[in-house]
């Protein structure tokens, strides 16, 4: 579905992403692993069509989306709910679910999939009159998930969305993208939480130094040495 | 009387009551953690605290001396340092630039500031980012930058709001070392994390609220089998 | 520097006058009517000075008063121009004539109305073809003790040196004269609603308006009381806004018996000035003002002085000056030194009144075109 | 690095103090002379907008209070308008209090707009308080001494003052907390940093450099009114204009932004006729489009990029 | 009491009339936080369009507005687009350095202006231009009220377009957090272009609809750029509500400070109005309309 090949990325004239190649099948949910600034939000960024890509290709059920600006690569199905939520502040919680939902589809089922996104995160309801950027930051971070959700995606990109919530909500989140994946959305996730994540996840791809050196099912990567002294601590 | 204590605390925004008649102590040396969930109001008694809000009621006190009326720069003054949730870096200044902006408020001499600003991003492991601008750092250094400025101002008393969110484990455990050396150096913590590892790994103790409120006050371990943060906050038992 | 060799030589003279700005319009008018009479000087073959032809350098001052400096500084010191004549507006002609007099330069001021610049004992600094602000009211007042006798009068002024140096003077006459100014404001230009204004000088109950005010917020207040149905016996403007050809179409039907103090009209009996306006209209399109008079005026005292001059230096041209006596279209120029001010001509002023769709004259009443109405009829009667 | 700054200094005010042995003319000498009027606000103008982010659409009336001060000397006490020279940058200071007062409560484009209400309230009032003013008709003076070099010196010598002490400044403590309020007002908030204090510590040297200037220009122009020196388009946005073009938050951008204003303004005011403003604005938006930091802004941008890249590539051989 | 009267119908029909001037500098200034220093330049060139389409086909400008506005649409997102987008894209120390090319387009727009239609003053009267109703003593002019109206009707509509429609909350989207929006699948570069489209077709709007009463010459402008700002802020940036009330609050404060203290004063009333709601509501109006 998804086949990044050989891609290069700089910011200005500082490389940060080296060959860096991957796929992501139809269904799948697929986990990048990397330390701090190992270049995974880099990663995510390419695909999304913000950051330009100096070489290597990007397709994206068959078609080449390298050099596609980034509202194109969200018309075809490719959401990506960004590192540090990024809500538009100064609206209400109603709104930025709104602005969610601009493609036809998404707009034809708005009412229906907001009702799924309260049921998903209660205290959205409670609060969707209120400016997002008053929220506190676990709301905000469930907002702009559900404002994700909101396009109803073909390929949903996470970058980090468990950051900054409770301990009960990391758990529901991640039952939550499970559910979603399961509904045959497939999904891209960058987590920190590595054992939950990769308990989850069909297969892996751990990123190091702008270069992805291993890769795997989760469970294989679970038990990978080099994981385990790098990411777990152990 | 308590070397830091809160008293009746409450604030509210128009109609929502964000933090309601809270209290706790903090006693020097210690670091103390407040867990509670999203929007539960931790990072609003942060704000209480270091004044960037006023109080809707009650009384905090830092050392003996009655602090809730005093302008928010001058809370730094006295010896409270805080970091912020959403990291609020000095984008255009280097790191060394940030570190050293935190350390004028002790010395008004460059070469002094410069050489206080060098010896805490070298404690904090900055070096090799020192002369980045802050805005091309990633959020997590982004925070260990917040923690670096914070402890340039040379405070008693440090306010860390989530400054470990985004990290995997390996990281955390660093980030629990860096929160324990400033400890170590005689600095009083009160600390707000999600990440329960690291909460029940460095706090001496640890408060947990819901909707403003105090729903428990102890040792890491039995806050965490209180059942109703299990309920509010943790999901099941936290083992 | 006269190295100019193998060129033909010139009689340099600077024109400083606002080209871009909100005050372009007059200098615009004011450059074609010095053109113009400089053409016509070529023609009859006196624009050549002992062999030189004279050559006007323009320089546009903006509107702004550093501007205006510059350009002084530049004409006078690296175009070498023997004297310098312009300035539109009150602000830039004082700067210019500070220059001057530091400088050593004859300046012939244009238009400039401020009674400052020819006060000041500055000897290098000439007015011929305009008045000081508070002399454009002569003939005026000679109307008010005449015909108009009124008891309460109401004044207002555009809070500009124009407006406030009329508005004084007028203030000082009505005083002597023993008349009661019952309303008495300055405001500022570009306002789109006076009537807060009209409205209260209407509850003050005045005989007579006089009101100072520069184009077209002229046509705006007369038209803002045509609509408040605000009547009195007589409306005066005092200087520009009131007789230029824009007030009229703006202010359209309201137009209709407003009277102003002037200082020239095309059907003026000085010879030349129908002239002036009927080839100006043809040229240019457009029907000139008693600036662009001002200008043409001007360009000829010029001409009269360069050719008089003994020898073409600053002293010369300055002597020349002195001891001009000539008639122009704005009437005769003398340069004299009366009630303190120094070079100064002494105005002829008018009263004029726009009679179906017409400005005429009708005061002094030797020269006048028209009668006089008086007391004008109101609104609804009209 | 900072001794070639500091070489670089040298050698450009000896370049200035020497100018007046090869420009004589008096027409240069006034360009030159104006290109310094401008310089001292832009560098006054750039400590507190530049450098402490405080962008103030008001300047004229610090301006125009420093012009008046020296002008109404003469006007009502017949004092040589020379003192104004000491008591308008005070006059502007004092009266900057206040206003710090007013707008520092107030961030972003409500502080900017703030202090073009607060402007504009100078310049109505002192168009309107006639009696003390003298209003519309302004104040005309004789100046005292006409030759040019004395203006030249004086004015390079103010000059010198301005850029010397917004340098200590911003060299210092206070320019660090300055640049943090800037960055992010919060943060410095809780760095112990008095915001609103040390805006006023821009602020007032601000108000004074712009002060002295309007002292100096009525001195050197030699008439000012109400609406020339309190004006809006003319003074309070024109001096944005000179740091802009120059580099905000440079040492010496609003420098530069007043050569390049005073002197383009002047070639194609002599060259084009009156299409001149319009081949101006022309420039201002090229200018800016292209080089958006200024051009001392971009020179320094490029500077740090070769240092950066030797850095690098000397680490790299390492 | 007629005086009083009077004054407050001037007032509030004034008050009309800014607002009108005002509500595209809500949009580029209000919601995408462009100072715009060229709003009344753009207020200009709309007036000359109607201007035109009456001296020369006899068009009323009322009807004449509809042409301006694509007109001044085009020219705003040419000027978005090929000029200040290129700004919004570099990080610079401030960010207003926007307001220069603002200052660098009003200059261009404004001398332009004179080279094709020389400095003169012009006007266009039409029938309607000074009719009156009466109410008791007190007149209402006929087209001030039309153009109240109108403003009003515009305050609506662009509020309504702002929160109801998805192109107006892209609107507002972008401007609070441009690579957010895309994410969204929003093509912020041609909405911001839009946007300044807009601004500046509702600046042309607010010309048109003066020109019957008001005059015009290139250097109008600058009488609207200061008024539209402060009328923006007044109303606390962003909110069109606020916006017309801020309109209504100046337009009233000048006309009781015209009555009252004198006419040269009254400028000196708004701005202290403004600057006191400043101080006491630092949100601006809006913070009193939306409760
Ligand atoms: N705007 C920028 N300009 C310059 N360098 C940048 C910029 N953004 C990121 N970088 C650099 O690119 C590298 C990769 O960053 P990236 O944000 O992709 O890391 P990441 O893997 O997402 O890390 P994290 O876990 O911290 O989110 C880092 O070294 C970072 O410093
Ligand atoms: N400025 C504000 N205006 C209105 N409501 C606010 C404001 N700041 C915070 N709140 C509300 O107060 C409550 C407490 O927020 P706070 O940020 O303190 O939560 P928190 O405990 O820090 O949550 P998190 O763990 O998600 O950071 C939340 O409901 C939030 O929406
Ligand atoms: C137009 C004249 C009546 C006055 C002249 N322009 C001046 O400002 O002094
Ligand atoms: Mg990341
Ligand atoms: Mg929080």
């Amino acid at each position: 579905m998804l086949k990044v090949q050989g891609i290069d990325v700089s910011y200005r004239d500082i490389q940060v992403l080296w060959d860096v190649s991957f796929e992501v099948n139809e269904g799948e949910l697929v986990v990048l692993l990397g330390a701090n600034g190992s270049g995974k939000t880099t990663t995510l960024n390419a695909i999304s069509g913000l950051l330009p890509v100096k070489k290597g290709t990007i397709e994206f059920l068959g078609q080449d989306i390298t050099k596609l600006p980034g509202y194109k690569v969200a018309e075809l199905g490719i959401i990506h709910v960004p590192e540090g939520r990024r809500l538009f502040p100064e609206m209400t919680v109603r709104e930025n679910l709104e602005m969610g939902s601009l493609f036809p589809e998404a707009k034809a089922k708005r009412k229906e999939t907001m009702k799924k996104v309260f049921e998903l995160f209660p205290v959205l309801e409670e609060r969707q009159n209120q400016e997002a950027g008053t929220l506190s930051g676990g709301q905000q971070q469930m907002l702009a998930l559900g404002r994700g959700l909101m396009a109803l995606p073909k390929l949903l990109i996470m970058d980090e969305p468990s950051l900054g919530l409770a301990p009960v909500l990391v758990k529901q989140i991640f039952e939550k993208v499970k559910d979603i994946n399961g509904q045959g959305v497939t999904v891209l996730l960058v987590e920190q939480n590595v054992v939950q994540s990769l308990n989850l996840c069909h297969r892996a791809y751990v990123l190091e130094n702008g270069r992805v050196i291993l890769q795997g099912s989760g469970k294989e990567l679970l038990e990978d040495p080099h994981v385990k002294e790098a990411y777990l601590g152990m | 009387m308590s070397y830091f204590e809160v008293k009746d605390i409450t604030k509210k925004f128009g109609g929502l009551t964000a933090v309601s008649s809270l209290s706790f102590t903090v006693e020097k040396g210690e670091i103390f953690g407040i867990i509670g969930p999203n929007g539960s109001g931790k990072t609003t008694v942060f704000n209480l605290i270091s004044r960037f809000f006023p109080l809707t009621a009650g009384e905090i006190y830092f050392k003996g001396k009655r602090i809730d009326q005093l302008p928010a720069h001058k809370i730094c003054e006295i010896g409270i340092g805080r970091t912020f949730q959403v990291v609020k870096p000095l984008r255009r200044m280097t790191v060394l630039e940030n570190v050293m902006a935190g350390a004028f408020l002790r010395t008004n001499s460059m070469g002094r500031a410069r050489h206080r600003a060098e010896e805490i991003i070298d404690f904090c492991g900055l070096t090799r980012y020192k002369e980045r601008e802050a805005k091309s750092l990633p959020i997590p250094l982004r925070k260990r930058l917040e923690i670096a400025r914070a402890l340039a101002t040379g405070p008693e008393l440090l306010l860390l709001d989530e400054t470990c969110a985004g990290l995997n484990p390996k990281e955390s455990e660093e980030a629990i070392e860096l929160i324990r050396k400033i400890r170590d150096t005689g600095i009083t913590i009160i600390i707000i994390e999600h990440i329960m590892k690291v909460m029940m790994g460095i706090s001496d103790r640890i408060l947990a609220i819901n909707f403003g409120r105090q729903i428990a006050l102890g040792k890491p371990q039995e806050v965490a089998n209180h059942p109703e943060v299990i309920k509010a906050y943790l999901g099941d038992a936290y083992a | 520097g006269g190295g100019q060799g193998a060129k033909k030589e010139e009689v340099k003279v600077g024109v400083i006058l606002p080209l871009t700005g909100s005050e372009a319009m007059f200098g615009e008018m004011e450059k074609n009517s010095f053109e113009m009479a400089l053409e016509e000087l070529k023609a009859a073959g006196k624009a050549a000075i002992g062999g030189k032809e004279i050559k006007l350098l323009f320089e546009d001052d903006q509107g702004k008063q550093d501007v205006a400096k510059s350009a002084a500084e530049k004409l006078v010191n690296q175009d070498k121009v023997v004297m310098l004549t312009g300035g539109y507006s009150s602000a830039c002609s004082n700067v210019i004539a500070g220059s001057a007099q530091a400088m050593n330069i004859p300046f012939l001021v244009v238009t400039g109305s401020s009674d400052d610049i020819t006060k000041k004992g500055w000897q290098w600094v000439f007015r011929g073809a305009a008045a000081p602000a508070s002399k454009y009211t002569g003939a005026l007042w000679d109307m008010i003790e005449k015909v108009v006798k009124p008891k309460n009068v109401a004044l207002i002024y555009e809070n500009t040196d124009f407006g406030t140096s009329s508005a004084k003077a007028f203030r000082a006459d009505c005083e002597k004269r023993g008349i009661n100014l019952v309303f008495d404001q300055a405001y500022e230009h570009g306002a789109i609603d006076f009537k807060p204004m009209l409205a209260n000088m209407r509850s003050t109950n005045p005989d007579m308006i006089f009101a100072v005010s520069y184009v077209m917020d002229a046509a705006m207040i007369t038209k803002q009381m045509k609509e408040l149905d605000f009547n009195v016996n007589l409306f005066v403007g005092g200087g520009a806004g009131y007789t230029m050809p824009e007030f009229k179409e703006n202010a359209g039907s309201a137009s209709e018996y407003v009277a102003s103090t002037t200082l020239w009209v095309p059907n003026v009996a000085w010879p030349g000035a129908s002239d002036y306006f009927n080839k100006y209209k043809q040229k240019y399109g457009k029907e000139p003002d008693y600036h662009g008079a001002q200008a043409y005026a001007t360009m000829y005292i010029i001409a009269d002085a360069l050719s008089r001059a003994k020898e073409l230096t600053n002293t010369g041209i300055q002597k020349a000056l002195k001891e001009t006596d000539m008639m122009t279209i704005m009437g005769p120029v003398k340069f004299e030194d009366w009630e303190g001010y120094t070079n100064q001509n002494k105005p002829t002023t008018y009263v004029v009144q726009w009679q179906k769709g017409k400005l005429e004259v009708i005061w002094p009443e030797n020269v006048k075109s028209a009668g006089y109405v008086y007391p004008v009829p109101k609104w609804r009667e009209r | 690095m900072k001794n070639k700054n500091i070489v670089f200094t040298l050698l450009f005010a000896l370049f200035a103090v020497l100018l007046p042995l090869f420009v004589k003319a008096p027409y240069q000498m006034h360009i030159l002379i104006l290109i310094i009027i401008w310089s001292v606000i832009g560098t006054a103008w750039n400590l507190l907008g530049g450098y402490a982010g405080q962008v103030s659409f008001g300047h004229a009336a610090f301006f125009g209070l420093g012009a008046y001060a020296a002008g109404l000397l003469k006007f009502h006490y017949d004092i040589s308008p020379w003192w104004g020279m000491l008591l308008g940058p005070v006059a502007a200071s004092v009266i900057s209090l206040p206003i710090g007062l007013i707008c520092f409560r107030l961030r972003g484009p409500y502080f900017a707009l703030a202090m073009l209400a607060l402007g504009e309230i100078f310049r109505l009032l002192f168009t309107n308080l006639t009696s003390f003013t003298n209003g519309a008709r302004g104040i005309l003076i004789m100046p005292e001494i006409t030759g040019k070099m004395f203006y030249y010196y004086l004015g390079l010598a103010m000059l010198a003052l301005t850029l010397l002490t917004t340098y200590l400044i911003v060299h210092s403590k206070v320019g660090y907390y300055l640049v943090s309020i800037r960055e992010d007002q919060d943060a410095a908030t809780s760095l112990g940093i008095p915001t609103t204090r040390y805006k006023n510590y821009a602020l007032l040297p601000s108000a004074f450099f712009t002060g002295l200037a309007g002292a100096f220009y009525m001195n050197y122009v030699a008439f000012i009114d109400p609406n020339i020196v309190f004006n809006l388009s003319n003074v309070s946005v024109m001096v944005i204009l000179v740091v802009m073009l120059g580099g905000v938050a440079t040492t010496w951008g609003p420098t530069v932004g007043a050569a390049m204003y005073i002197f383009l303004g002047e070639l194609f005011r002599t060259t084009l006729g009156s299409a001149n403003v319009l081949v101006f604005g022309i420039l201002v938006c090229l200018i800016i489009m292209f080089l958006p930091n200024g051009v001392v802004g971009e020179i320094n941008i490029l500077m740090k990029q070769a240092a950066a890249r030797k850095k690098t590539s000397l680490a790299g051989g390492a | 009491m007629v005086l009083f009267g009077q004054t407050v119908i001037c007032g509030i029909l004034l008050g009309g009339m800014y607002a009108l001037i005002a509500i595209g500098m809500t949009l580029i200034m209000g919601v995408m936080k462009i100072i715009n220093l060229a709003h009344g330049a753009l207020v200009m060139v709309g007036m000359y369009v109607t201007y035109v389409c009456f001296k020369e086909f006899g068009i009323d400008p009322y009807i004449g507005m509809f042409l301006a506005m694509p007109v001044l649409f085009f020219i705003g997102c040419l000027i978005q687009k090929y000029m200040i987008n290129r700004l919004v894209e570099v990080d610079s120390i401030l960010p207003e350095n926007q307001v220069l090319l603002t200052v660098g387009i009003m200059l261009v727009l404004t001398e332009s202006a004179r080279l094709i239609f020389k400095s003169d003053y012009r006007s266009v009267a039409t029938s309607y231009s000074s009719k009156v109703a009466f109410l008791g003593d007190m007149s209402i002019s006929v087209p001030m009220l039309t153009g109240f109206f109108i403003a009003m009707i515009f305050t609506l509509i662009l509020h309504l377009f702002l929160t109801k429609t998805d192109i107006g909350r892209s609107i507002r989207a972008t401007a609070q957090d441009r690579d957010a929006a895309v994410y969204m699948g929003v093509n912020s570069s041609r909405i911001t272009m839009i946007t300044f489209g807009i601004g500046s077709a509702l600046a042309a709007a607010g010309g048109s609809l003066l020109l019957p009463l008001f005059y015009l010459f290139p250097d109008i402008g600058h009488l609207f750029t200061a008024k539209s700002f402060i009328i923006t802020i007044l109303g606390g940036m962003g909110s069109t509500m606020g916006a017309a009330v801020g309109g209504l609050v100046l337009g009233i404060a000048e006309s009781l400070g015209a009555t009252y203290i004198s006419m040269g004063y009254k400028d000196i009333v708004g701005l202290v109005i403004f600057l006191l709601v400043l101080l006491f509501l630092p949100g601006g109006l809006k913070s009193i309309v939306k409760r």
